[in-house]
C-alpha cells in the first residue's frame, strides 16, 4: 500500500532552533523523501498544539508513519506515541529522530548541524516506512512478592505490602532479621534507641499473618519476569526443627562452648556454638554454627539435644531449597563495612586502641559486650580523649570514589555518646561536615555546644610511636588542621575509624540472578538515578536501602516504602504491559541447528526436540536482539529492530554518502530482502 | 635473568658494602647483574628540584646506555631507583618532554624510547621474581631469634607507589619473615631519615634520626636493616652524634639488607662488605649465632 | 593524502541503556563533538548483525562505530561479550579484505560517560579524516571501457552480419 | 512429461566465468535428459551443442522460453552474452552458485586485472616460463587479415544478477541434479514461485543433517586436515567450521554426511542478505572466551582465510562484491 509519512520537526524554543535551521530540514524533507505526504515545523512539538497538529494530520490526511524529530525518545517517544494512539495510528508506527541530544546540542557549526539533521530524518522516513503496527503483551502479577534482606529497608517495604494484604516472603541470610540497625545504640539526628524503634518492627513481620519468614536463608535462582518469577531459595541447615522449638534458649545457656562473635558483635563480644544473634532475634529459633559446634568438631557433646525441653535439635537436618513463585522482588540487601586493615597507616589490627565504627556502636549498646560502657581494649579502663576519623576508605580514590553518607552524622552521634558516658575529650577529623537532612545541622550545632573538638583535615597516621613524655603510651594522632594551616599531634586513647560502606561481597553475583546491573563500585543501578531510584531495568525487580549506595536509615525507609507502593501499584492492577519488542522465530526457517539456544540470557529460548525448531517465550524475551543477530539461518525476526528496519534506516542515513552511478548495494538473490 | 645493573655512586665508596653485598645475593640467586657501561651519576635529588630538563637529560642518559637486549634495570639506591623510574614516567607522560631529553640524548648520539627499560629495585625483584619458594630453600642459616626492624625510608614507595603499600610497606617484612627471623613492626619504618637535612639544620636531622632509632629499641630490634645509601648513613653514621646531642646510648646496628640476606643463604659475612659499618654489626650477629647454637645445644 | 576539507561520513550503532544515553547525557552536557557521526538506536550491542556493518560500508560509509555497556554492566546481562566476538572476527575478515583497521571501532560506554563517548567520536573521526575518504561502491564502479567493450562487441556483430551473402 | 506433445519450446544454456561443471550436472539427469529434448528444442548450449551467437541476435526479443544461464560475469563478452540471452529469453534462471553469487572465481574479486595477469602472464609457474617477452592479452590485435579482437577482461566480477534482471536462482556448485530437473519441472508446468525467487527449500542444511546437536561453546576451530571428527556429533561442536548452519539447504547434507564440513555452495537463506554476515556472526557468537586476546588468538589460528572462509562462494554477490582496491593496491590486508 502507498505510504503516506508525516515528519515533524521540532524547534524546541531555541534549543534545536538554535543549531539547526528546522524550516529548511522540513522543507527538504517533504521535497526529497519519497512517501512524504506532510512535513511541518514547529516551536514545541511536545506542547498539546504540536501534538494535535499531528493528530489532525493522521486523521485527515490519513497518515501511515509518523517520524518526530524533537528530542531523545528517552524524553517524549512515550508522548507522541500516545498522540499516535489517539488518532487511531498504531503507536509502533511513530518514530524519534534525536535532533536535540544528538545533533543541536552537540554541534558548534549551523551548516553541519543541519547536514546531520537531515541524515537523521532521512534515516527515520525509510526507518518508519518498514515499521509494522504492534501491541504490547498483557502479562498476569502474581499479588505474592519476594524481599530480599531483613534490614530496615527490607522490614519496610515487607510491612508495607503485608499490611496492603498481599502476601510477602522474606528472605534473610543471618539467622534474624533486623540488619545493621539491630547492632545500634542510638540513632541520629534524634537519638531515639534503636532497638526500641527497630525491635516492634521485627516482631511485627515475624506475627503478620501475610509474611513468611525465610531466616538463615539465601536466594539461589531466579526465573521467569516481572508478574510471575519463579525463584529458589536455599535454606541453610540450623540443625533446630523451626517447628518445635520454642526459644526457651537453654540449649544456648548450657552450650560449653564459647567462641568470639565475629558478626553482631563485630568481635567485641563472645557467643555460644548454637546462638541467635542477640536475645530479641526474630525468629528466636537458635541456630548451630558447625565451625565451632563440639559435636560436628569431634563428634562429642550433643548437650543442646540431651536439653532441649522439646527436642528440637535436629544434627541430621540438611539444606533444603524452597521454591516460590511471585510478581515482584524487592532487593534490600544493604552494605557490608569497609576492611580498615586497608588502611595500614591508621593502624586498624595492629593498634589495640583502635575501633572500626561498627565495633564503637557495640561498645556504646546497653545490650552490647560492655553493657554500654566505653572502655579500651583491656575491658576496664575509660578513655580520656578519643578520637573519631572520618572517611575511612570513603572519599579515597584507591579505595571508594564515592561518599558513604552517613559516617558524619554517626561520628556526630559517637562524639554525643562519649561525652555523654564520659569525662573523655572528643575529637573530629573530618573532611567536610556533611549534615544535609532534616535536624542534621541542627546536631551539628549542638555538638559543637557540647564541646566535642573538631580538627579539618585528613589523618595522615594514627602511630604509637611517641615523641615526647606526654605522647607515652598514647595514640598519637598526626595530622594537619586545614583551617590553621599547622600540622598537629593530638594524644589520645582510643581511636574510631568511620569506615566506609561498601556493597556486599556478592553483590553482583545476586544482581546477575535477578538480572540487573551494578555501578562500577558494585551498587545495584536504578532505572534512573533522580526519576526512578526504586525501579531497575528489569521490570519487576526493584532496590532499595543501602543495596542501592550508601544510606541512613530515614532514607532506607523511605525506598522500602516506595518499592512496596510500586509494587502495590501493579498488584491491584493485576496485570502489567511489557513492551512487544521481542524476537520471533519463523519455523519453517529454522533448521534446529542450536546457536541461539546459547544466546539468551534468560533462557527465553526452548528447543522442541520433536519439531527439531527454537521458540521463544515471548515473556521472558527481553528483546536484547542477540540471537536475532547470531541465527545463521535469518530465522529470527527482533520485532520493532528486524533487519529490514536497520538495513532501511542504514541506507537512509547515509543517504548522501553513495556516490553516483551503479553504486547501490547488491541484493542477492534480488529479491532476499524481505525482513 | 640478566638485569642491567646501575649501582650509582654511593655503592662505589661510602655503601660500598651494599655493592658487594648486591652482587653477592644477586650471583646466589642467579640474578645477572651486567653493569650499564660508563653510568652517570643520577643527580641525586638536587638536580630536579633544580632543572627538570637536565636532570631528566642526565639520568636518560643511563636509560639509553642499557644494552637492548637487556630489558629490565636494577638500581639498589632508592634514590637512583626513584629518580631512574620518575625519569622514564616523565618522558612517556610528555610528548614534549620526550622530545626535549631525546635532543639533549642525540647530541651525545644516543636516544631512549620511554617504557623500553623497566626500572626495578632489587628488594623488589627478590621478593616478586625469586619469590618465597626460591627464597627460602636458599636458606642455610635461618634467622630464627634475631629481631630485625626493616627500614624502608621515603623513595622506596613514594611518590611513586607501585611497588608497595605507600603508607606501610611490607616487602622486606615479608622477606625476613621467610628467612625467619623476627620482624619488628614499628611504626616509623617508611619515615624520613632526615635526607641532606644533616647538611642544613642537625638539630631538625638528629630528631628525625633519633625518632627512627629510638622506634626501633622500643621495638627490641637487634638492628635496622636498610635498603637506601643515604638512610644506612644517616642511622649510622650520626649515631654518635645523636648521642651526643640528646644523651642517648644507642649503639644499633645500621646494615643493608643484602647483607643479612646474605647471612641467610650462608655467604660469608667477609664477602658481605661486613665491618665498613660506624656500629659495629658482627658482634650483634656472633651473639645472635651464639644464642642459636645454645639453643640448639 | 590527509585532506582536512574531507568531512567523514561514520555510522555509529549504539546500545539503548548505555551508549545511546551516554550520547543523550553528551547533549544534555552540551558537549560539542565532530558532526560525522550519525547514531543509530538499537537495543543492546548484541543486535549488531556483521551485516549492518558491511551495508553500511557498501551504502558509502567511510566508517562505523559500535558503542556498547561496559563488559559486566551490560543491561541484557552479557550480551556486550557477543558483540565483542562478533567485532573481532569481523575486524579480521575485513582486513582480509582490505579495510584499514581504525575504520571500524568497537567502544564502551556506561550512561554516565557522555564525555568519554564524545572523545572517542572526535577521536574516530580524526583517525578516518587521516585515511581519508573511503568510497566502497566506487570499487565495483564499473570503469567507463566495460560500457565501450561491450558496445564494441554489439559493432562488430553488426559488422559481421552485414558482410554476409 | 505429458506436456511433451504440445508445441516444443527453445532452451538455451549458457556458460560464462564458471568450470562447466553445472552442464555435467545437468547431463546427471539421466533418462531425464530425453524429457528434456522432447519438451525443448535447444537452441544454444556452447559445452555441448554447436549453436551460434547470430543465430540467437536473429531471434525476436523474447523468443527463448528458457535461458540456463551459469557463470559470472568477468568479461565484456560475457556481459554481451547476459544482456542478449536476457533480451531474449522469457525465463532467464541463473544456474549455480557462479551465477547466483559468483562462487569461487568470484574469488577473484580479492585481486583485479593487474595482479590476475601478473599472476598468471609473470610470475605464474605454468605459463610464465613460456611467455619470457611477458606478452598480454590486448582488446585489439591488427593481423594481415583484418583486426582481432579478445573481450575486456574486468577488474570485478559480477553476478548475473548485478548485470541483468534474473527471474530466478538455482543454488549449488553444481546444481544437484534432483534439483536441477524439479525447476526444470516447475518451469514447465509453469508452478513457479513469484519472480527472483530462489528454486530451493527455505531452510539451512543442519536441516538435512542427521548428526547430534547440542548447544555450542567453541574454544578452538580445527582445520579439516586437523581432526579425524566424530562421526555422530555436530562438526561444529567439534570445532570445525561447518558452514550448514547458514547454508541453505537442497544437498541432503552431502558433505557432514561423509563426515566433511559443510563448505556453503549453496548460499544464504531465504531473506538473508549476505551469507558472510550471517555465518560469521553465528560463529563468532558461540566462541567461548570474553577474553579480546584470547578470542582474537582462536580466530588468527582457527580461521587464516575469513574470506576463502565465509565468503568462498559468495564474495562477488555479497554486501562489499570485492576486496577494497585502493588497499590492495597499497598492500593493506594483504597475507
Amino acid at each position: 500500500m502507498a505510504r503516506k509519512i508525516g515528519i515533524y520537526v521540532c524547534h524546541c524554543g531555541s534549543n534545536i532552533a538554535g543549531t539547526i535551521d528546522v524550516e529548511e530540514v522540513a522543507r527538504w524533507a517533504g521535497a526529497t523523501i519519497d512517501g512524504v505526504a506532510v512535513a511541518r515545523d514547529y516551536k514545541f512539538m511536545c506542547s498539546s498544539l504540536g501534538q494535535q497538529m499531528i493528530e489532525e494530520d493522521i486523521r485527515k490526511k490519513g497518515l501511515t508513519g509518523v517520524v518526530v524529530a524533537a528530542c531523545s525518545p528517552h524524553l517524549h517517544e512515550k508522548t507522541f506515541r500516545r498522540a499516535c494512539e489517539h488518532a487511531e495510528l498504531n503507536p509502533y508506527l511513530c518514530q524519534m529522530v534525536n535532533l536535540r541530544e544528538h545533533c543541536s546540542w552537540v554541534c558548534a557549526d549551523k551548516a553541519a548541524g543541519t547536514a546531520k539533521a537531515k541524515a537523521l530524518v532521512y534515516a527515520a522516513a525509510e526507518r518508519v516506512k518498514q515499521q509494522v503496527p504492534l501491541e504490547p503483551m498483557e502479562v498476569q502479577v502474581n499479588p505474592a512478592t519476594l524481599v530480599v534482606g531483613g534490614g530496615i529497608a527490607g522490614l519496610q517495604a515487607t510491612l508495607e505490602l503485608a499490611d496492603a494484604g498481599y502476601h510477602v516472603y522474606l528472605v534473610e541470610r543471618e539467622p534474624s532479621i533486623g540488619g545493621h540497625m539491630a547492632q545500634f545504640d542510638k540513632t541520629f539526628p534524634t537519638l531515639d534507641c534503636s532497638a526500641c524503634i527497630l525491635t516492634p518492627k521485627m516482631s511485627e513481620a515475624g506475627q503478620h499473618a501475610n509474611v513468611t519468614l525465610l531466616t538463615y536463608s539465601e536466594l539461589e535462582e531466579v526465573s521467569g519476569s516481572v508478574g510471575n518469577f519463579k525463584v529458589k531459595v536455599r535454606k541453610k541447615a540450623r540443625y533446630v526443627d523451626e517447628t518445635i522449638c520454642t526459644g526457651c534458649g537453654i540449649c544456648i545457656e548450657k552450650c560449653p562452648r564459647r567462641v568470639v562473635d565475629n558478626g553482631f558483635e563485630a568481635g567485641l563480644g563472645q557467643r555460644k556454638a548454637i546462638y541467635t544473634p542477640f536475645p530479641q532475634a526474630v525468629p528466636r529459633i537458635p541456630v548451630i554454627d558447625t565451625a565451632a559446634c563440639i559435636w560436628f568438631d569431634r563428634g562429642k557433646c550433643r548437650a543442646c539435644e540431651k536439653l532441649c525441653p522439646t527436642n528440637a535439635i535436629a544434627f541430621d537436618q540438611e539444606d533444603e531449597i524452597v521454591e516460590l513463585q511471585v510478581g515482584n522482588i524487592v532487593l534490600a540487601t544493604g552494605w557490608k563495612l569497609f576492611d580498615c586493615h586497608k588502611l595500614p597507616q591508621y593502624g586498624y589490627g595492629r593498634l589495640p586502641n583502635v575501633y572500626t565504627n561498627m565495633e564503637f556502636e557495640r561498645l556504646c549498646n546497653a545490650a552490647g559486650p560492655t553493657n554500654g560502657k566505653i572502655v579500651l581494649r583491656d575491658g576496664k579502663t575509660e578513655p580520656k580523649s578519643v578520637a573519631v576519623i572520618h572517611c575511612v576508605g570513603s572519599r579515597d580514590v584507591r579505595h571508594n570514589e564515592s561518599c558513604s553518607a552517613v559516617c558524619c552524622m554517626a561520628a556526630l552521634k559517637f562524639g554525643h555518646l562519649v561525652l555523654e558516658k564520659t569525662k573523655a575529650e572528643v575529637y573530629s577529623f573530618y573532611i567536610d561536615m556533611r549534615t544535609y537532612h532534616k535536624g542534621y545541622e541542627e546536631f551539628f550545632q549542638r555538638l559543637l555546644k557540647e564541646g566535642m573538638h573538631f580538627v579539618r583535615g585528613k589523618v595522615a597516621e594514627v602511630t604509637d610511636a611517641a615523641r615526647t613524655p606526654g605522647e607515652e603510651g598514647k595514640l598519637i594522632v598526626q595530622v594537619e588542621d586545614t583551617l590553621v594551616g599547622q600540622q598537629q599531634r593530638i594524644a589520645v586513647d582510643m581511636v574510631v575509624l568511620m569506615g566506609a560502606l561498601e556493597p556486599q561481597a556478592d553483590a553482583k553475583e545476586l544482581g546477575l540472578k535477578c538480572g540487573i546491573s551494578c555501578s562500577m563500585q558494585g551498587w545495584y543501578t536504578e532505572r534512573h538515578p533522580k526519576l526512578d531510584p526504586v525501579a531497575t531495568m528489569t521490570d519487576g525487580v526493584f532496590v532499595a536501602g543501602a543495596c542501592q549506595g550508601p544510606k541512613d536509615i530515614p532514607a532506607s525507609v523511605v525506598q522500602g516504602a516506595a518499592a512496596a507502593a510500586r509494587i502495590s501499584g501493579m498488584i491491584a492492577k493485576g496485570h502489567v504491559m511489557i513492551e512487544p519488542i521481542v524476537a520471533s522465530i519463523q519455523e519453517d526457517k529454522c533448521s534446529g541447528c542450536k546457536i541461539c539456544n546459547t544466546m539468551c540470557p534468560y533462557n527465553a529460548i526452548e528447543f522442541d526436540e520433536p519439531a527439531g525448531v527454537s521458540r521463544v517465550i515471548s515473556s521472558m524475551c527481553k528483546g536484547c536482539g542477540t540471537c536475532v543477530a547470531a541465527c545463521p539461518a535469518g530465522a529470527i525476526s527482533g520485532a520493532h529492530f528486524n533487519n529490514a528496519q536497520i538495513m532501511a534506516e542504514i541506507r537512509g542515513i547515509l543517504w548522501d554518502a553513495v556516490p553516483s552511478g551503479n553504486g547501490q548495494a547488491p541484493g542477492v538473490p534480488a529479491a532476499a530482502l524481505n525482513p | 635473568m640478566k638485569y642491567a645493573y646501575y649501582p650509582g655512586c654511593s655503592l662505589e665508596v661510602n655503601s660500598a658494602a651494599y655493592d658487594i653485598s648486591v652482587r653477592a645475593v644477586a650471583q646466589l640467586l642467579s640474578i645477572e647483574l651486567q653493569e650499564i657501561d660508563d653510568w652517570n651519576c643520577c643527580g641525586a635529588t638536587e638536580y630536579f628540584s633544580q632543572d627538570e630538563l637536565t636532570a631528566c637529560a642526565v639520568i636518560a642518559r643511563n636509560l639509553a646506555l642499557v644494552d637492548d637486549k637487556v630489558e629490565q634495570l636494577i638500581a639498589p639506591c632508592a634514590a637512583c631507583f626513584l629518580n631512574l623510574k620518575k625519569t622514564d614516567k616523565l618522558m612517556s607522560d610528555s610528548a614534549e618532554m620526550n622530545g626535549r631529553v631525546n635532543t639533549c640524548l642525540a647530541a651525545g648520539g644516543l636516544s631512549y624510547r620511554p617504557g623500553r627499560v623497566l626500572v626495578r629495585h632489587l628488594l623488589d625483584v627478590i621478593h616478586g621474581d625469586i619469590g618465597e619458594a626460591a627464597v627460602r630453600d636458599k636458606v642455610v642459616r635461618p634467622l630464627t631469634g634475631l629481631r630485625v626492624a626493616p627500614y624502608y625510608g621515603c623513595q622506596w614507595v613514594r611518590p611513586m607507589s607501585d611497588v608497595d603499600n605507600p603508607e606501610y610497606p611490607m616487602k622486606m617484612d615479608d622477606l625476613f619473615t621467610w628467612l625467619g627471623a623476627e620482624v619488628v613492626d614499628y611504626p616509623v619504618k617508611a619515615h624520613c631519615c632526615g635526607g641532606h637535612m644533616t647538611q642544613i639544620s642537625e638539630p631538625q636531622a638528629f630528631e628525625l634520626i633519633r625518632r627512627l632509632l629510638q622506634s626501633a629499641v622500643d621495638a627490641r630490634a637487634d638492628m635496622i636493616l636498610c635498603m637506601c645509601p643515604m638512610c644506612q648513613l644517616n642511622l649510622d653514621a650520626y649515631q654518635g652524634r645523636v648521642n651526643g646531642h640528646f644523651g642517648a646510648e644507642f649503639k644499633l646496628p645500621i646494615i643493608f639488607f643484602t647483607q643479612l640476606l646474605g647471612i641467610a643463604f650462608g655467604i660469608a659475612p667477609e664477602q658481605l662488605g661486613f665491618g665498613k659499618e660506624i656500629v659495629a654489626a658482627l658482634p650483634v650477629i656472633k651473639a645472635w649465632l651464639g644464642r642459636a647454637a645454645a639453643a640448639v645445644a | 593524502m590527509s585532506d582536512p576539507t574531507f568531512e567523514p561520513k561514520i555510522v555509529g550503532f549504539c546500545c539503548n541503556w548505555c551508549s545511546y544515553r551516554a550520547a543523550d547525557l553528551a547533549g544534555t552536557a552540551r558537549i560539542k563533538y565532530a558532526p560525522n557521526v550519525r547514531i543509530i538506536r538499537l537495543m543492546c550491542s548484541g543486535r549488531v548483525d556483521p551485516g549492518f556493518v558491511l551495508s553500511a560500508l557498501a551504502n558509502g560509509a567511510d566508517g562505523v562505530l559500535i558503542a556498547g555497556c561496559h563488559p559486566g554492566e551490560c543491561h541484557y546481562l552479557s550480551q556486550n561479550y557477543k558483540a565483542m566476538r562478533r567485532y573481532h572476527v569481523l575486524k579480521h575478515t575485513l582486513a582480509a579484505l582490505g579495510l584499514e583497521p581504525d575504520r571500524l571501532r568497537l567502544v564502551w560506554a556506561s550512561a554516565a560517560e557522555g564525555q568519554q563517548l564524545a572523545e572517542a567520536i572526535d577521536r574516530l573521526v580524526e583517525d578516518i579524516r587521516k585515511l581519508g575518504p573511503l568510497r566502497w561502491p566506487a570499487n565495483w564502479e564499473a570503469e567507463p571501457c566495460c560500457q565501450e567493450a561491450v558496445e564494441s562487441i554489439a559493432r562488430e556483430h553488426q559488422e559481421a552480419m552485414e558482410v554476409l551473402p | 512429461m505429458s506436456h511433451a506433445a504440445k508445441t516444443k519450446g527453445k532452451l538455451a544454456i549458457y556458460w560464462a566465468a564458471s568450470c562447466g561443471g553445472c552442464e555435467i550436472s545437468l547431463l546427471q539427469i539421466d533418462a531425464k535428459i530425453l524429457d528434456l529434448a522432447a519438451a525443448f528444442d535447444l537452441v544454444m548450449c556452447p559445452c555441448i551443442a554447436d549453436g551460434k551467437v547470430r543465430d540467437i541476435e536473429k531471434m525476436p526479443d523474447g523468443a527463448i522460453d528458457v535461458c540456463l544461464f551459469n557463470g559470472g560475469v568477468r568479461t565484456s563478452e560475457q556481459e554481451y552474452m547476459a544482456k542478449l540471452l536476457r533480451r531474449k529469453s522469457k525465463v532467464l534462471v541463473a544456474f549455480g552458485s557462479c551465477a547466483s553469487e559468483g562462487c569461487i572465481p568470484g574469488l577473484a574479486n580479492l585481486n583485479d586485472r593487474q595482479s590476475i595477469f601478473d599472476t598468471v602472464y609473470k610470475e605464474g609457474s605454468a605459463t610464465a616460463p613460456e611467455n619470457p617477452a611477458d606478452c598480454r592479452p590486448q582488446q585489439a590485435t591488427p593481423v594481415p587479415e583484418g583486426t582481432l579482437h579478445l573481450p575486456l577482461f574486468y577488474d570485478t566480477l559480477k553476478t548475473l544478477g548485478q548485470t541483468v534482471a534474473v527471474d530466478y536462482y538455482l543454488p549449488g556448485c553444481p546444481p544437484e541434479a534432483g534439483n536441477i530437473w524439479a525447476a526444470i519441472a516447475a518451469i514447465v508446468e509453469g508452478k513457479l514461485p513469484p519472480r527472483g525467487a530462489v528454486l530451493g527449500l527455505n531452510t539451512t542444511v543442519c536441516d538435512e543433517c542427521k548428526r547430534k546437536r547440542s548447544e555450542k561453546k567453541i574454544r578452538k576451530f580445527h582445520r579439516t586436515w586437523q581432526v579425524i571428527p566424530d562421526e555422530e556429533t555436530c562438526l561444529l561442536e567439534q570445532g570445525l567450521l561447518c558452514c550448514g548452519i547458514a547454508t541453505r539447504a537442497g544437498c541432503g547434507a552431502l558433505c557432514p554426511q561423509v563426515n566433511s564440513p559443510c563448505i556453503g555452495c549453496h548460499g544464504a537463506n531465504e531473506g538473508v542478505e549476505d551469507y558472510g554476515a550471517r555465518l560469521q556472526s553465528a560463529v563468532a557468537s558461540v566462541i567461548d572466551s570474553s577474553d579480546p586476546a584470547e578470542i582474537e588468538q582462536i580466530i588468527a589460528d582457527g580461521i587464516p582465510d575469513p574470506v576463502g572462509t565465509f565468503y568462498r562462494f559468495s564474495l562477488a554477490g555479497s554486501l562489499l562484491r570485492r576486496k577494497n582496491k585502493r588497499a590492495s593496491a597499497d598492500g593493506v590486508g594483504r597475507g
